[in-house]
């Protein structure tokens, strides 16, 4: 049985959520590699998206990839790279953002972040009776944060909800403490913050408890976090809810490319992950308590 | 004769209007806050801005020194963040024997690794002969690289037990002033001390001024900067120390960039960037200045949310260019 | 110290078969000397004859290659300056080396700072340099912050920081180039003062008349060679400079000239320098030699670097060739046919780090490179003929500035200012440094100026150059010019009258620098 | 006598060791990555590497002029995202009528713009008088603010009817040598003709060295330190161009971090950060480095992903050292 090589090319762990993909890639790798032992699984990280291009270059320079399994930074700039890629026969699997070429895709698993913004602006619409002042904190400039907020405004266009603020604190716990301080002192009421990551939640709760500002009926975030899910599953008055944006589906993209070697199931087409709202009933299902993240 | 020269010598020390520059800033800045917006000049929101700024003043404080004995840190933000993990995990490792005293042990722990990250930089730089911007580039990658490792890429935070006995650290208060700024006061004081009232300031910046002029004067160059990279170290873990209680976890997101804004609060204070003068005060002026930028950006409506950064580069560069008319 | 305890004829310092090589050249070799308590001991030598090399080895700031030094009759080792001024042996440089962000008393106590408990002692510190800074006639305050004094005041800084401690040796490398009369007299009390105390004085200078007056004994280099040493009862001045030079020397200053009545080439109308001038105004004519005179702080080098644009001023009018010039920059200036030449070689002058073509060239690029490309072989010719011209000593062309001696630095910069082919010249101190061999020389390159139809202003300290080669004189004082003298109105005694006298000056300055140069 | 002193030894210029540090810790660089993986010294990813090298390697040549004039600039990085964003915006408004020529018509413009750009760090700097690192850090957050705000937080493709006509200009080679190369080869000749062989590039070293005395020699200061910005804004132009072929969009994170890589590398190189000195050659030593370094953390599978950062400042420091020691 001959090796096969299967390339993961992931961000670097600069923040939580890029955390838990490196953290759930480096786990597939342990578990692959031991149950498969003709599959090498190399995973790789990159800081950016030249450097995720470079890494694309070095990695297919000097072996032939079986399989490529990428979370591409942004779709426009990595499509070109991973065509390339592709040109060599290697299988390609995307995860999370697709590529503005889907053909290229043989394998796509894919979040949808405008649902993470859209189901939770209408569930928390819904809370609020379509009425009320809310302010919002977006991430870092880019194509994930930008959906999201996209997803969570076009809902609330509908309502009676007004958006106070949105500012950007760059999926980072104290710039979110930071802006919430500003927040609570800028306007004296506000019934509800979309965080729309729950590293910045952490930050947000902090704040809001600092202040001792009781109005506040309902903090949330997104993606699913460790701490977060603690609270869901607690019941937490203010953060009952969160939505799955789980790094983990880069584990479910390796794990399906290599059932493609492993011989016995060619996986080809689209795996669309959801993202339901997780609330205590089912939080059991999106709590890993050994997840960095 | 000897009475006329004495006379001279205890003549009243003369008001340098250049000096003043940072504060007129300062002031300005914080008056032009009150008038655009009613929200800014709270009791709530001043005392926020100030405890906020703590971090980047105290470790500022740490960074005047480092600039004015000729050199720079950029690795002080992955320090803090690293130094905290360091933090977090002996108390949380200690915890269960020790329970609240965890803390004080971890703390003074801190002290000692930030003092050795500080003096890692300084031997780099001063025994291994190497551009302080380079060397602390490279440690900048190795401190931030190790926090990631420590914390898995996700967040390393302090136990539960924790956190109620640590929580006054931040958001405590003595006689109505927030702890953090009774530290920052506290460093501020001791550091204008040394910087100005012992031997060691003034050869501080003599190494700064002249390298080889403190050389020959018997002034051992390398010893005074590795000194200041520990003291810059010292500052790093305290900052630390004050920061763990306000959210209770490092990640490696923790000080990023903040040696951007160290160094910014260091220039808009007056130090010489090229070394040889330093000016504490100032200093946590600057920090005040670009946290009570950042917070107008928030308070007020006028930029689009893109656009902040635009404007704090412009209010900034506004702000020095005033100074520079003052004077 | 005291005198009690010295025994005059035991060398405080003794230097057996000292010697130094850069690379492959060697600039000192078997220099053997006895310095001894209580004397005055002079070393004199053309520009680049190892004069200050010498003194660097004795003074631990530079290890010798050959040979050992001997204090009190037994082997002294110093390795650094630090571990001399330790042992009671210190150097005043003929550069200055000062930290420019701090003040004069910071400076004068650094690595030896009184302390209270822990703090230092600002107090005691001030008060002590005050009192130094009185006795060595200087006038800056223990808080003024050094990189704002005038060049004279520095240098008095650094003598005072030498003389701060009772020392065993103390070496002045030509303290008085930068000083003015009363401020040279001062130093020399000073040194007499030193030596009463049973110091054992080294002093390098190449004003002869100071040696003249002060040394006990004189010691002569040549081309890095010891060529003796001599009491100084018997030696003249001429004697000293044909010992130094090797040959005969002619008249020092040239013949003056009769001046033609012609228009003037420069007038400068109430010009005022901010921190410097008042309401300055005067007029230069072709063909003559204007010397600007007064004390240290009057204001000579700031009226001029205001002329130049190179300090905020204000003028009502300045015409040069009967043009109004509105737009006051070096590089104007320059283009118009008129450079200044700074009296600060070391800061404003030279790149010390840079070759020597690289600063030959550095103000007059576009005359020598008139392409697009540098001109390599053009500046080397450049270069050649400076080195010819200026009488420059270099032994090897890829030195850089920093490298070359005192001297021959300076004749580097004047060979800089005069590569851009002026009309009119204004030096700030020509002869600075260098050795009475070449003076002549400069000074026969400002005839041969003039008499070319050129204008030469000499800013001087130095009283008989600014006599011997002047046409007219105006002095300043308090940064206004309050005198004009002509013709055999030009006298020292003049001069000093004019630049002393008069409301806020005590008298006293000017009977010691008289009696100098009596 | 004077026979003697006129004469002046021509002795033959030594070669000299000090000046070959950068391309002997190259060589070691790639020694080692030959050694230890057997895909780093293949054809391709060799042309891979200095292809990629191209971007920091243009910019750094800019770089170098300015920290040689004595100044700094840390805006390059976000300059390069917001001339990128211009070029393509440009060039998308100009496709319809103009076809592929656009391209061309962008690429003037955008050349235009990074001259602009450059000029007002240069103007804030000499008119302004202001700190360059200040100054900079200003425009830093007023150009990467601008490309945010352009992008509406997202992303600017360029079209696709422009993708294959622009795709030679990264993918293309000439007698087998890649575009980009060719390109950087080209600006570093012209970079070291105009540093070394020009009256400007005399200037430019005499600012940096001491910039009073050349102030006293004539030579603006103002305007070599200007010029050396606006040098540096054509540089990241260039560089700009060669760079939208290879990700076909700008987004807000485009060229981050890039000003540290830059600086390093010019740092690396040779030139001092305080001024005085540039060595462009040492500058593109310094970029492919950091390049091969980067390269050999992706071939090589001996360090954990979070740790790569922390190796690669390991072996800039020891670079520096080897460098140092080599001496
Ligand atoms: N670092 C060096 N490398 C090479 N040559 C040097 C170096 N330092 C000094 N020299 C040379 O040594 C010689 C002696 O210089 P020195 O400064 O001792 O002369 P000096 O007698 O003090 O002259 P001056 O009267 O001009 O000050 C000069 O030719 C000078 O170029
Ligand atoms: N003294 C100077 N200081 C600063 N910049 C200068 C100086 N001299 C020339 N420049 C500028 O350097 C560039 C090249 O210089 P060069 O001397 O080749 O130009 P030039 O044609 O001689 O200029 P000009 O006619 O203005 O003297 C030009 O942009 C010029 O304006
Ligand atoms: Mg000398
Ligand atoms: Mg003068």
């Amino acid at each position: 049985q001959d090796k096969r090589t299967i390339a993961v090319s992931i961000p670097a762990a600069t923040h939580g959520w890029t955390g838990g993909v490196v953290y759930h890639a480096e786990q597939a790798e342990k578990e692959i590699e031991a149950a498969f032992p003709n599959i090498d699984v190399i995973v790789k990280t990159s800081p950016s998206a030249t450097a995720q291009v470079s890494a694309l270059e070095d990695l297919s320079a000097g072996q032939t990839l079986d399989a490529l399994v990428i979370l591409p930074f942004t779709s426009e700039e990595l499509t070109g790279p991973v065509e390339q890629v592709k040109s060599n026969g290697t299988y390609i699997a995307v995860v999370d953002r697709g590529l503005t070429d889907p053909t290229i895709q043989d394998l796509y698993v894919a979040g949808d972040n405008i649902a993470v913004g859209a189901n939770t602006a209408k569930w928390m619409a819904e809370k609020l009776g379509g009425e009320g002042k809310i302010v919002v904190l977006r991430g870092i400039p880019t194509v994930i944060d930008d959906e999201r907020i996209q997803g969570f405004t076009d809902v609330m266009k509908d309502t009676n909800i007004e958006i106070l603020d949105i500012q950007y604190a760059n999926w980072n716990q104290d710039e979110a403490f930071s802006l919430m301080q500003d927040y609570l002192a800028k306007y004296p009421h506000i019934d509800a913050v979309w965080a729309n990551d729950d590293d910045m939640l952490l930050g947000v709760l902090e704040a809001v408890k600092q202040s001792g500002r009781t109005e506040i009926k309902y903090a949330l975030g997104g993606n699913g976090m460790k701490d977060v899910i603690e609270m869901v599953k607690a019941g937490d008055p203010v953060t009952p809810i969160s939505t799955p944006y789980p790094p983990s589906m880069i584990k479910s993209a390796i794990y399906m490319t290599a059932a493609q070697f492993s011989g016995q199931a060619p996986m080809r087409g689209n795996f669309k992950l959801d993202a339901p709202l997780i609330t205590p009933e089912n939080a059991d299902q999106f709590y890993f308590p050994d997840s960095p993240f | 004769m000897t009475t006329v020269t004495t006379e001279i010598a205890d003549a009243p020390r003369r008001i340098r209007w250049a000096d003043m520059g940072p504060f007129i800033a300062l002031a300005l800045v914080v008056l032009i806050g009150t008038l655009i917006n009613t929200n800014f000049a709270t009791g709530t929101n001043i005392a926020n801005v100030v405890t906020r700024s703590a971090f980047i003043a105290i470790i500022a404080v740490g960074a005047t020194f480092v600039i004015s004995s000729g050199c720079l840190d950029l690795s002080v933000g992955s320090m803090m963040a690293f130094v905290t993990g360091v933090m977090i995990l002996t108390m949380n490792r200690l915890e269960p024997t020790m329970g609240a005293n965890a803390i004080l042990v971890g703390a003074g722990f801190g002290l000692i690794v930030g003092a050795l990250c500080g003096l890692l930089n300084g031997l780099i730089v001063t025994v291994g002969k190497i551009e302080p911007f380079i060397a602390t580039l490279g440690t900048m990658g190795i401190f931030r690289a190790l926090i990631t490792w420590m914390s898995d890429g996700g967040s390393i935070p302090i136990e539960r037990a924790l956190r109620d006995p640590y929580r006054p650290v931040y958001f405590g208060n003595v006689l109505g002033i927030p702890l953090p700024v009774v530290v920052t006061l506290a460093v501020v004081l001791v550091g204008a001390f040394i910087l100005y009232r012992t031997k060691y300031g003034r050869r501080c910046m003599a190494a700064g001024s002249n390298a080889d002029v403190a050389r020959f004067s018997g002034v051992s160059v390398a010893r005074v900067r590795t000194t200041a990279f520990v003291i810059q170290g010292l500052c790093v873990a305290i900052a630390a120390i004050c920061y763990i209680p306000r959210l209770g976890a490092a990640t490696p997101t923790t000080g990023q960039l903040w040696e951007l804004q160290v160094i910014t609060a260091v220039v808009i204070g007056g130090t010489l960037l090229r070394g040889g003068k330093g000016r504490i005060w100032g200093t946590v002026a600057g920090a005040l200045i670009l946290e009570v930028i950042a917070n107008l950006m928030v308070l007020s409506n006028m930029v689009s949310e893109y656009l902040v950064a635009a404007v704090q580069g412009v209010i900034i560069i506004l702000a020095m260019l005033a100074h520079r008319f003052i004077k | 110290m005291t005198r009690a305890n010295v025994d005059p004829t035991q060398p405080a310092l003794r230097a057996e078969g000292l010697g130094k090589t850069y690379g492959a050249v060697t600039v000192l070799s078997d220099v053997t000397l006895d310095i001894l308590p209580g004397e005055v001991h002079a070393i004199i030598g053309e520009n680049g004859a190892g004069k200050s090399t010498l003194m660097k080895l004795l003074s631990g700031h530079v290890a010798p290659s050959v040979g050992r030094l001997l204090m009190g009759g037994s082997a002294a080792e110093f390795p650094d300056a630090a571990a001399a001024e330790a042992a009671g042996v210190v150097l005043v440089h003929q550069e200055i080396l000062l930290a420019p962000d701090l003040t004069v008393a910071e400076n004068l106590f650094l690595g030896r700072e009184l302390t209270r408990g822990p703090m230092v002692d600002d107090r005691a510190m001030n008060r002590r340099t005050a009192e130094v800074l009185a006795s060595i006639g200087a006038h800056c305050h223990p808080r003024d912050r050094v990189g704002s004094l005038p060049l004279a005041q520095r240098q008095l800084v650094q003598i005072a920081r030498a003389l701060l401690e009772p020392r065993t040796v103390v070496i002045f490398d030509e303290p008085t180039a930068v000083l003015a009369n009363d401020e040279v007299a001062a130093l020399l009390d000073v040194v007499r003062g030193l030596r009463a105390r049973g110091a054992a004085v080294l002093y390098i200078s190449h004003r002869l008349d100071e040696v003249e007056a002060l040394a006990d004994r004189v010691t002569v280099l040549r081309d890095g060679r010891m060529i003796g040493t001599w009491p100084a009862a018997g030696l003249t001045q001429r004697a000293m400079a044909d010992l130094m030079v090797g040959r005969e020397l002619g008249t020092l200053y040239p013949p003056k000239r009769t001046l033609p009545a012609v228009e003037p080439q420069l007038v400068i109308d109430a010009l005022s320098v901010d921190h410097g001038a008042v309401q300055a105004s005067l007029a230069l004519r072709p063909g003559e030699v204007l010397g600007i005179g007064g004390m240290i702080g009057s204001g000579r080098t700031e009226l001029f670097e205001g002329l130049m644009g190179l300090r905020p001023s204000q003028a009502a009018r300045i015409t040069l060739g009967g043009h109004e010039v509105t737009h006051r920059s070096v590089r104007d200036w320059q283009a118009a046919g008129l450079v200044y030449l700074t009296e600060d070689r070391k800061g404003k002058g030279l790149l010390l780090d840079e070759p020597l073509a690289t600063n030959l060239t550095l103000q007059a690029l576009d005359s020598v490179h008139p392409g697009t490309r540098l001109d390599h072989a053009g500046e080397d010719r450049a270069l050649d003929r400076a080195v010819e011209t200026y009488d420059i000593r270099v032994r090897n062309r890829h030195l850089s500035a920093g490298q070359l001696s005192g001297g021959n630095q300076q004749k580097l910069l004047l060979a800089k200012v005069m590569l851009t082919d002026p009309a009119v010249v204004i030096i700030d101190e020509p002869t600075r440094g260098i050795d009475i061999g070449n003076k002549s020389q400069i000074y026969d390159f400002i005839d041969r100026l003039v008499r070319a139809g050129k204008a030469v202003i000499v800013i001087s300290s130095e009283l008989p150059e600014l006599v011997g080669l002047s046409d007219r004189v105006l002095v300043m004082r308090g940064g206004r010019i309050v005198a004009e003298l002509t013709g055999d109105a030009i006298t020292e005694q003049n001069v000093v009258y004019a630049a002393t006298s008069g409301e806020g000056h005590e008298a006293e300055p000017q009977g010691r620098a008289a009696q100098t140069y009596a």
